[in-house]
């Protein structure tokens, strides 16, 4: 599929694409590297170094048990991009499979997957997952699958409207004139032509599924202590708010950092793969 | 019966089954949580003989079925149970918070369309320019600050390093510009960047340029031919963003300790109140699909081709 | 003659639903009753305007919809009701070319992929898939040079020439043209017209030509039919149907169409009066009566059926005997 | 009619768009006149530029639709050149003097408006009460040959056919009795039997309004149905113009003669159309020389160098062809 990588050079010329894309590079790094890069573990407490403001020796200060909030901050890389992949990779694959099953067929199995969709629209996003989280305990599996199982509807809409757009493409007639069989021409003929709408949808879910990872950690129902979760981090600073604030200034400025990212990934992808696109 | 009509009735009737479902999906969550009302009630007199009348009374013996007909029948009367914790009325105390999340929620989404409509008409109109480019930049941060961090943020700004506005608590207007700028920011950054969207695609349109062509002066065309057209989508954004604002109410509320539905959803979660938990999920929904459907019947009246596609006749 | 195609009481109606509950309250008859047939090695040339039904028919004949009613046969072999195995057999026999050609092909491969689909998904010989390709584009004078390139990088007539030579790679007998050239530059029309004439001549294809164009229909048709609003108003020989039409509405079609040279400007161009009606609210008796200038009580009353009027020549109207004399039109 | 009187004068227009690929001109030095009272037909395939042509007229090519673009040369309409004109002032040309119609009026008119109130709306720019400006509308849509008018007027656009939605816009352009209608394309979205309707209803109203129309089309049988004069562009340059039976009986160009014997005429057994070999020359290539020079077969060794001018070869009808005048009879294959 050469006019994908056409289009990934164009957004190449893209300046919030390249920066969106060096933010991400930075991250993965981070997360990958993060044992060599930070300069403590993640979990050493030293109580008489609690609450240091940052210094040479703890960049970013200590928070409440002594933990440098530096080498936290790099292992919670790992934990947001962990769980956002896992969480998107799953909420893409149940989200495109429903779409392309409700656009191509219609009928009663559009009307199913459309209603399961208004239901699971019917509670904001947060709210849902704080619901699903509360009912399966706290946890880290759980937040993906309270997050997967909250984003999944929006997928599953756009990518049926684009299935029922390109099936009636004379290409795809022409398809079937041939004698292509149906699950050739949604293999080969239509899921192809939605693939970008899917790359853009899914970078620009990701941030989406970091944010809300981190609210329900925020909110005691996703991480727990002592996961350098930037939730949980943010959640314990709130006590020593007045007394140490650098501890909740930083994670929030880390959260907004890969939100960044991907957002201008995501819109860079969408101005070269699918102008027309609204998310 | 006119089309507008048929259709928002059809779409009165598709919300009611979608609330319907919400209460099967919330009732069988109920049922499957560990304990019944019964055991709930934990008091060293219930013998297993009253247990098993209690039961009988309160229909627990009965098939999840018939059980479920007799919850929603009393969730119909208002009647969503007892607190676990302090045996309220969860009715009476949802009545007590609703006021105080409504305010916060209402006032963020006003002040979010008073302030974004214009700003993402200006920055659509003249696209590229510095006011554009500036605005583009602002969002594109402003989207990306999480709810909870913002509130934390402004509370170390405003009320801890200059000592200008309350932390928390409902006292009166001071109180509610935290919490307010909080849920509006990120989402006045979205509605912004919509209409300025919007704006840009109806300027392409080919009926703008008839609009020129017969005369019309730059700003009535910009005002009657674009700004409308670009408002139909805007409008509608603006009752699907409610859900957006009720489930970041939630977070707002616990940060600012506003004695909303949200806090009251968040300690009943720490309390394991499942009664409460049930009602709040509740009223929420049936906040969202109220304002779901009020933002598509809208879109139905704004936009005749809609009305006519959805309400008229269909091959 | 022996008929390749059979078209009999060939049916399509949509349901209309309406009101609260969406109720199927009235139907779209976008073909109703229509039947001809096709000789094999002839062109058909099928006209109407934009409800006609025409395009409904093309994609009834190769089943890409379900007919309400009628049959369809080719060679013999019913279409509307052959199971799986057998409808892929009789595909293999009927190829089809649509108006637009930049979307006539998946816009995501290379022109390669797209004309070796239909080889390879019928079983051809992977040995032999690419002789038979390179042959063909020979046939549409395109050279292997395209066969890398991706359809946005190809010109109108290009793309266009692309999908005759892949709709003709599986050696059909028929090919359905559904306003094959409507889409494209004039000198661009007349290089596709003049293949698709070479290929007829050299395959011995029959084609169904469905277009608004008259002169274009003139030009490639043997024998043509005028469809309105779903019905076959008139059937008959090139020459016949357009120099001197017998129906009402292929005079005032004819009549519409603009004049090949300024000299033919004196004659009256409008005679069909006001807009066609809609699809659904079809007028009784002869749909054309509320826009005919002929229209007497039996046309509101009832339905004309389609009357040899010369051999070979049929049309569906009650005055046909009747008519004043068309104004003769030199081309 | 006063031949000599021009409505519209185009002198050296010359468009250019800005591209990824660099700027492309879409008009090159075309100049033409449109006298008062005719039918001036302006014929080519598409990508000829003669839809930019009018757009640049009307003052419709903008920052917003074309940003980067350049507009060289003058227009001269009624003693002032509409290319130096402010925004403001081109306003109060616009729709009062000059009108255009487009090719898909689905898509010219708003959505969301009815049909009456977007004909009204063009009529009360001229500080007409709200009564008498609704009595126009209805007088206009009478005009147009709306039946029913009352009803039409009430109706969403999305609600009329295409032969009624381009009856509205016909109105809604001639509401102020503008002195020239630029009409772009605008039977090419009907069917042949409304076509000729819109036809017979723009031939009415040029008589009776006494107004220019500039009819912009691909067709060769609406020229020949309706146009008086005829001009014919190939790649952005004006490659002859004649009055409609010179361009028909007698045209010069080999283009033209080409795009002529490519009409399909006759019968199958009347032998094969004429075909033009090869492709639009890239319009962001400055091609020295004839810019027909690759497609054309009567082509000689100064066309590579030397680009044609526009001349007049007899009385009315200009060409731009080094080799016009030699070559007589038929085209080499």
């Amino acid at each position: 599929m050469t006019s994908i990588w056409k289009a990934l050079r164009e957004a190449g010329r893209n300046k919030s694409f390249l920066v969106g894309l060096a933010i991400m590079a930075s991250l993965i790094a981070a997360a990958l590297l993060a044992d060599w890069i930070s300069p403590y573990t993640y979990d050493e407490m030293v109580i008489v170094e609690a609450l240091r403001p940052p210094s040479g020796q703890h960049w970013l200060g200590t928070d409440h048990l002594g933990r440098d909030s530096f080498s936290r901050l790099i292992h919670g890389s790992r934990i947001a991009l962990k769980v956002g992949a896992i969480a998107v990779t799953i909420q893409t694959v149940v989200g495109v499979l429903l779409g392309l099953l409700a656009g191509y067929y219609g009928g009663w199995q559009d009307r199913v997957i459309i209603f399961l969709t208004d239901v699971i629209w019917a509670l904001p996003p947060i709210v849902l997952a704080i619901a699903i989280c509360t009912l399966l305990g706290p946890s880290l599996t759980n937040v993906i699958i309270a997050i997967a199982a909250v984003s999944w509807a929006q997928f599953t809409r756009i990518v049926r409207s684009k299935t029922q757009a390109l099936k009636n493409m004379p290409y795809v007639e022409a398809a079937r004139a041939m004698g292509e069989s149906d699950l050739s021409i949604i293999l080969r003929y239509i899921l192809p032509n939605v693939i970008p709408v899917i790359i853009v949808l899914a970078t620009l879910a990701l941030p989406v599924a970091v944010v809300n990872t981190t609210a329900l950690g925020f909110l005691g129902l996703g991480a727990q202590p002592p996961l350098p979760d930037w939730g949980v981090i943010l959640s314990e600073s709130m006590t020593y708010i007045r007394r140490a604030p650098w501890i909740s200034i930083f994670p929030g400025l880390a959260i907004i950092y890969v939100v960044l990212g991907f957002n201008l990934l995501g819109e860079g992808l969408r101005d070269a793969l699918d102008p027309r696109l609204k998310v | 019966m006119n089309d507008l009509t048929a259709y928002a009735i059809r779409r009165i009737f598709q919300s009611v089954f979608i609330v319907l479902a919400v209460t099967i999906l919330l009732f069988a969550i109920m049922h499957m949580m560990p304990g019944d009302p019964i055991q709930l009630i934990d008091s060293p007199r219930l013998d297993e003989a009253t247990t098993a009348k209690l039961r009988a009374r309160w229909g627990l013996d009965k098939p999840p079925v018939v059980q479920y007909l007799y919850w929603l029948l009393n969730v119909l009367k208002g009647d969503l149970g007892r607190s676990i914790t302090n045996g309220q009325s969860v009715s009476v105390l949802l009545a007590a918070r609703l006021p105080a999340t409504l305010h916060i929620t209402l006032t963020a989404l006003l002040l979010q369309y008073l302030v974004a409509v214009p700003l993402g008409l200006m920055a659509g109109y003249h696209q590229g320019s510095v006011f554009d480019r500036l605005a583009v930049s602002v969002t594109s941060v402003l989207r990306a600050i999480p709810y909870f961090w913002l509130g934390i943020l402004l509370i170390i700004v405003f009320a801890v390093s200059f000592r200008l506005l309350p932390v928390s608590g409902y006292r009166g207007f001071q109180s509610l510009i935290l919490p307010v700028l909080t849920l509006t920011l990120p989402a006045l950054a979205d509605t912004l960047r919509l209409t300025r969207s919007e704006v840009l695609e109806v300027l392409r349109e080919k009926h703008v340029t008839t609009a020129v062509a017969k005369g019309l002066r730059p700003q009535m065309v910009l005002l009657r031919h674009v700004l409308r057209n670009a408002l139909v989508p805007v409008t509608v954004m603006f009752f699907l963003s409610v859900p957006w604002l009720i489930g970041g109410s939630v977070i707002v509320e616990t940060i600012f300790a506003w004695p909303g539905t949200g806090r009251l959803l968040w300690k009943a979660i720490s309390a394991q109140d499942y009664p409460v938990v049930q009602g709040i999920i509740l009223l929420i929904t049936l906040l969202t699909v109220i304002s779901t459907t009020i933002g598509d019947i809208l879109t139905g009246l704004l936009d005749p081709r809609i009305r006519a596609e959805l309400g008229g006749r269909v091959a | 003659m022996n008929p390749l195609v059979e078209v009999s009481h060939l049916e399509k109606h949509f349901e209309i639903r309406s009101g609260l509950w969406r109720t199927v309250s009235s139907h779209v008859r976008a073909v109703d009753d229509v039947s001809f047939a096709i000789a094999a090695g002839e062109t058909l040339g099928l006209v109407g305007e934009s409800g006609s039904g025409k395009s409904t028919v093309a994609r009834l004949l190769l089943r890409l919809i379900t007919a309400t009613g009628g049959s369809v046969r080719l060679e013999g072999r019913e279409v509307t009701t052959a199971r799986p195995a057998e409808m892929k057999a009789l595909r293999r026999k009927m190829g089809i070319v649509f108006q637009d050609p930049a979307a006539s092909m998946n816009p995501r491969a290379k022109i390669k992929w797209s004309l070796r689909r239909p080889l390879v998904t019928n079983g051809f010989e992977h040995a032999r898939i690419d002789d038979q390709i390179l042959a063909m584009l020979a046939k549409v004078n395109l050279g292997p040079e395209l066969l890398n390139r991706y359809p946005h990088q190809l010109s109108g007539g290009q793309q266009q020439r692309i999908s005759v030579a892949r709709a003709l790679l599986l050696r059909p007998r028929l090919l359905v043209l559904d306003e094959p050239t409507s889409a494209l530059d004039i000198s661009v029309q007349a290089q596709v017209l003049n293949i698709l004439l070479d290929l007829q001549e050299a395959f011995g294809l029959t084609y169904l030509f469905i277009s608004h164009d008259l002169n274009v229909v003139r030009y490639v048709s043997d024998r043509v039919a005028i469809m309105y609003l779903g019905k076959l108003m008139e059937i008959g020989p090139v020459e016949a149907v357009l120099q001197a039409p017998r129906h009402p509405y292929t005079q005032g079609l004819a009549a519409s169409s603009p004049p090949m040279s300024p000299h033919q400007r004196g004659r009256q161009r409008v005679l069909l009066a006001e807009q066609p009606p809609s699809l659904i609210d079809l007028p009784t008796g002869c749909r054309l009566h509320p826009r005919c200038p002929f229209r007497q009580t039996i046309c509101e009353e009832t339905r004309p059926e389609l009357r040899e009027l010369a051999p070979g020549h049929w049309a569906a109207c009650h005055l046909a005997e009747n008519l004043p004399a068309p104004q003769p039109r030199d081309t | 009619m006063d031949q000599t009187r021009r409505a519209l004068c185009v002198q050296h227009l010359d468009i250019q768009f800005s591209t990824p690929h660099g700027m492309a001109r879409a008009v090159q030095e075309v100049s033409f006149d449109i006298h008062a009272g005719e039918i001036y037909a302006l014929v080519g395939e598409s990508g000829c530029g003669k839809t930019s042509a009018a757009h640049a007229v009307m003052g419709l090519i903008n920052r917003i639709n074309a940003p980067g673009h350049r507009i060289g040369g003058r227009v001269l309409f009624e003693d002032k050149d509409l290319l130096s004109l402010t925004e403001e002032e081109m306003c109060h040309v616009r729709g009062r003097s000059l009108g255009m119609i487009f090719q898909n009026p689905l898509d010219a008119l708003n959505p969301l408006y009815r049909a009456g109130y977007q004909v009204y709306e063009a009529i009360v720019l001229d500080k007409i009460g709200k009564i008498e400006a609704w009595r126009r509308v209805a007088e206009l849509f009478n005009q147009v040959k709306l039946s029913d008018p009352e009803a039409r007027m009430r109706s969403y656009p999305q609600e009329l056919s295409g032969g009624m939605r381009q009856r509205v816009m016909i109105g809604m352009m001639l509401a102020r009795n503008p002195r020239l209608l630029i009409a772009d394309e605008p039977t090419t979205a009907l069917d042949v039997t409304i076509q000729a309707q819109v036809l017979e209803l723009i031939l009415a109203l040029r008589a009776a309004l006494e107004m220019s129309v500039w009819l912009i089309t691909h067709d060769f049988g609406i020229v020949a149905e309706i146009a008086d004069r005829v001009a014919v562009m190939y790649a952005g340059v004006l490659v002859e113009e004649a009055d409609v039976l010179g361009i028909f009986d007698n045209p010069r160009h080999p283009y033209t003669r080409m795009l002529m014997a490519s009409l399909p005429r006759g019968f199958k057994r009347d032998g094969r159309l004429r075909t033009i070999a090869g492709l639009l020359p890239d319009p962001t290539l400055e091609i020295p020389g004839c810019r027909f020079r690759d497609r054309c077969p009567a082509k000689i060794e100064v066309c590579a160098t030397q680009a044609p001018a526009l001349v007049e070869i007899t009385p009315g009808h200009r060409v731009a062809c080094h080799v016009a005048a030699t070559v007589k009879g038929d085209l080499p294959p």
